[in-house]
């Protein structure tokens, strides 16, 4: 019953926290001293880095490993992992974009030679990497270990690119939002607003993970129908 | 109760990009017993053998071999107990012949004092310190029999042997055959002419069409 | 385990030792590389020494995508694959000996290039005289991680070009790590940050490899 | 001869096309390695925009390596060998169809890493639009060398190890040569002399090409 | 004068990496014959085919094929008239068996409207639009079959032909071996079973240590 309703609910909730953190990111937050207006994409980056990260790239690596773990080996666990990796590629692809269209302004060009940029680039080809790796193999049951391991192996990146901008002390921003003086940085209205673009843009990953997974489950099934055609095509060979 | 089958399949199905090599095979065969496949090209025999040896995955139906589940078993173990000979050459082609057998030997944890007497059986004594991939088709897949005769496997998989061997060597084969099926090993082979050697009295399994159409006698 | 790893190690460096590529095609190959990368970038950059390290790594990054496949390529003839499976190698141990094998090779390749460095590239001698242990963890990481993405692509379609693929973006934090500790052994700066980096990054790939280069192998 | 480079031709695109391995795997290689090749020399030198053709060039260089040996790895399976010897195909065609190949399949990439050079490397964009038929020329003579170098090599120990030995001395003038005529389209400087030695060279390997294929064929 | 013989070898010797595959070969076949080349595993047979072919190089002794000197000829003219199958699938694995057809037939200049009536009558009809890989062993050496008969050449050279085929494979090739002599052809084919058509006559050559022992009848 809650289950039914949560699914119900998923995309009306999501488009509308989509819709209220624009309305507030353009018109009700005020424009930042030092960057103008420029600061709104404050509440579309950082949430579309996040979602890309952890909340992305964790599902897919979370469920590798419980793929991995033989009590809760299951196909359902790789094809999460196929399909979060899969909307993954495209937010890492909107973080490079959204940090791309900021960086033009603030820092003068539209890449550098940054620790965060250059591992976030290096996620995003890990990602298709693991995308290039399920074509390369057509057994499902070496697809999904060999995928499972790369998934895992890659997901070292993650805190690398986290901890980058102390590393190596360079152009990006600094942990900004997640910090113990936050309040000292963004307050207000800004504050609320960036909490509402986090959940809505959470939330949108997974709306689109559900879309990606029932269209995967449909592929199966009408994998199963081909196997079944496929099968009684074979066993026929060499009879006529 | 009679002992378990070496070999247990039920409706077996085996996909290679799709296409289903085998199509739900039904198949028992029993301990220390010669079997030979049988079928039009193409029909699964060498797709049967590698599903048994643990090379091909199951998609669908129930396998057991040597005990071991095919699904969720531990396919290491199985894999350790069959002994394998392919259409193509098998070992490294870089490394001599002892060599590829001593790696073989030590691999096993055997003793490597064998070595040099199988060669001599298998009629390669001349060819020791060749390197493998100058070796000529028929001494191929003799060295594989070298290899099969260090192995002593359990089940024994066999994809067309007789095949590019000349007929000294199939004398010697059939006579390899007739000694391991005494110590009890289990036999699956593949074959599209009918045995030479009368005195084995195998079970011929006919495929058609990735099924097994029928099982004499 | 080990015992495996013993075999399976020596097995790799003889074929290597037999068939003579690392001498007269690897090591003529980064030599080449070296020049050419340094050619690349005009003398401006090139002569100046503060690039060597960078230059060192990527040129040993792409001989290692090479010796790499190499290495798969030698366990993955059809017939092969099959007669070695059926033995049942205890994968720990395989992963260990291939990884064994290539990091000496890796190593050989890696001493002359350095070699090369200090000579072409104007790196002072004594700087890379300190760097040598970082590279030689550096390299041993590098052949950890390469044997596990090599046997994760092997048999695959178009492995020798998906290799690359995976594994570069898999090395760079290795090969920013190693340059940046070379570049501080050149200059004394602070050492030891990198070095944590890349012997984690060694432990870690091991481990990995130890625990999981059975699933990679199996289907 | 044209009717034979063709068909040559068409087959190679063809398994190429089958088996997306540029699209999947060459060219996310490619933005991988301009990406990690401008990290190895560090922010400072990478940024300067001055670097971009000659790191443009180096990472095609290391494409092309991959893409000629897959190109005779087609040709050098034991059957296929004997088999397509026996059709005693003109060998001028094959390898006209064989440069063609690769050299659509080299523009391809050529194309990508440009726009990725102008993105990462802030290269001009107008700059890279000047050179681009520089480029062109360039990674045609690539190939003509490529396939000529691939033919010498095929069949032999180690063919994939050697090829990049032979290969890469041989490219390192057109590598400089194209370099110079992108670096003078982003300076608008005077091109035309390294026009004429990439177009110089593109003519020389094709007409050796044409000239003495045959004979690096034949045992 | 007697027609030239299509193959003339005196004292052929060939090597490789110092090893004699063939230590002085002498051998005169004639036009429109079959021949049939026997002798135990490592014997040569192999070699002797593939210096037939000119894939193999000539170190001393003379040569003559298809009236072409294998020391100073046109390899290449030779190549063109020679029909190869060998042990090994040929061919381009990454594509269909059609499109190795087309490839074939549209290199020789032949018309493309006959391989799928060649296809037929190899019985690959069912895999057209099979990747040339994933064929079984029996039906790799249809395809090779198949591209024999798109290739009508004058000297067919077959390395175990038989070899994987089925039963019905090699009624076929018999046949098929029978309308090519009586086309003029000249078929030279290596084999461990004594031939099954009794009505071919063909001549046998018996190789030891790389020479001709015997030439029967
Ligand atoms: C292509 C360029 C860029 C890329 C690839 C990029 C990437 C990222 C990533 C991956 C994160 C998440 C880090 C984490 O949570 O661990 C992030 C966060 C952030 N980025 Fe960017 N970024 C880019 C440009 C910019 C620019 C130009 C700015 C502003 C001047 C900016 C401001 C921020 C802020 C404020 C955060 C939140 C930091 C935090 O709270 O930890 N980014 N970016
Ligand atoms: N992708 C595919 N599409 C169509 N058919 C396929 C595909 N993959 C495999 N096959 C077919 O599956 C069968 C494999 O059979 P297998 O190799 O087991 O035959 P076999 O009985 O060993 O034959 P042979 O006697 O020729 O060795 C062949 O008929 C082959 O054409
Ligand atoms: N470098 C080498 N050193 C020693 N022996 C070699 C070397 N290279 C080839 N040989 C031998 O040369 C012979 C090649 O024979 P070939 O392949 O022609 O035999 P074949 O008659 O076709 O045999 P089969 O019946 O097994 O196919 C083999 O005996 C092989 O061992
Ligand atoms: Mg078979
Ligand atoms: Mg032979």
């Amino acid at each position: 019953m809650m289950k039914e309703l949560s699914q119900r609910l998923l995309g009306p909730v999501t488009f509308a926290l989509l819709a209220l953190t624009i309305w507030l990111g353009l018109w009700v937050t005020p424009p930042d001293k030092v960057q103008g207006n420029l600061v709104r994409l404050l509440y579309v980056h950082p949430a579309v880095a996040w979602v890309a990260l952890y909340v992305s790239f964790g599902t897919a690596t979370i469920a590798s490993c419980l793929y991995l773990w033989k009590r809760t080996r299951s196909w359902d666990m790789d094809r999460i992992a196929h399909c979060a990796m899969e909307v993954s590629v495209v937010f890492i692809i909107l973080t490079l974009i959204t940090g791309s269209i900021w960086g033009r302004p603030t820092w003068g060009v539209w890449w550098a030679w940054d620790a965060r940029l250059t591992s976030t680039a290096i996620l995003g080809v890990l990602a298709l990497g693991y995308l290039a790796l399920r074509r390369a193999n057509d057994d499902p049951t070496l697809r999904a270990k060999r995928s499972a391991v790369f998934a895992i192996v890659s997901a070292i990146n993650v805190p690398i690119i986290h901890f980058s901008v102390q590393w190596w002390k360079t152009l990006h921003q600094g942990a900004t939002v997640f910090t113990s003086n936050r309040q000292l940085l963004v307050h207000g209205s800004m504050a609320w607003t960036l909490l509402i673009s986090f959940v809505g843009f959470t939330l949108l990953f997974f709306w689109l993970l559900r879309a990606r997974y029932r269209l995967e489950v449909e592929r199966d099934a009408a994998y199963r129908a081909a196997f079944d055609e496929a099968v009684s095509l074979r066993q026929r060979e060499g009879v006529l | 109760m009679t002992p378990s089958p070496v070999v247990h399949l039920r409706g077996a199905v085996a996909l290679s990009s799709g296409f289903p090599l085998l199509s739900g095979v039904d198949l028992d065969l029993e301990a220390a017993s010669l079997n030979v496949i049988t079928g039009a090209n193409g029909a699964g025999k060498t797709s049967l053998l590698r599903l048994l040896a643990g090379l091909l995955a199951l998609s669908s139906g129930e396998a057991e071999v040597c005990g071991v589940d095919l699904t969720n078993g531990d396919l290491r173990q199985l894999r350790r107990r069959v002994g394998w000979l392919g259409h193509e050459g098998s070992f490294y082609a870089d490394l001599t012949v002892r060599e590829n057998l001593r790696f073989c030997a030590l691999a096993l944890g055997r003793p490597t004092d064998e070595i040099d007497a199988v060669l001599a059986r298998v009629g390669l004594s001349s060819r020791v310190d060749t390197i493998t991939k100058k070796l000529s088709a028929g001494q191929r897949r003799r060295l594989g029999l070298a290899w099969l005769l260090l192995r002593r496997a359990e089940l024994w998989l066999l994809d067309e042997p007789y095949a590019s061997l000349d007929d000294q060597g199939r004398t010697f084969f059939d006579a390899l055959l007739a000694d391991v099926i005494n110590a009890g090993a289990t036999v699956v082979l593949s074959a599209h002419d009918p045995l030479r050697a009368t005195t084995l009295r195998p079970r011929t399994i006919g495929l058609v069409g990735g099924r097994v159409r029928e099982v004499a006698p | 385990m080990i015992r495996i790893a013993w075999l399976v190690a020596k097995k790799d460096l003889r074929i290597e030792a037999r068939s003579r590529v690392l001498l007269w095609q690897v090591v003529p190959f980064g030599a080449m590389a070296l020049l050419l990368t340094g050619l690349a970038l005009g003398p401006a950059h090139a002569g100046n020494s503060s690039a060597g390290p960078g230059l060192f790594y990527l040129v040993m990054l792409f001989v290692a995508l090479l010796m790499i496949n190499r290495s798969q390529v030698l366990e993955s003839t059809p017939g092969t694959r099959a007669s070695i499976a059926t033995l049942g190698l205890d994968p720990a141990g395989v992963f260990l000996g291939k990884t064994l094998a290539l990091c000496v090779e890796l190593w050989v390749t890696g001493l002359v290039l350095l070699a090369g460095t200090v000579l072409v590239l104007h790196t002072a001698l004594h700087g890379a005289f300190l760097a040598l242990p970082s590279v030689l963890v550096t390299l041993g990481a590098l052949a950890a991680a390469g044997t596990l993405y090599g046997a994760m692509t092997a048999g695959g379609e178009g492995a020798a070009t998906l290799l690359p693929v995976l594994c570069l973006p898999a090395f760079a934090p290795l090969l920013i790590a190693g340059e940046r500790a070379f570049s501080a052994a050149l200059t004394h700066g602070g050492l030891w940050e990198w070095w944590v980096i890349v012997v984690v990054a060694l432990v870690a790939y091991v481990g990995v490899g130890i625990l999981l280069y059975g699933v990679l192998e199996e289907s």
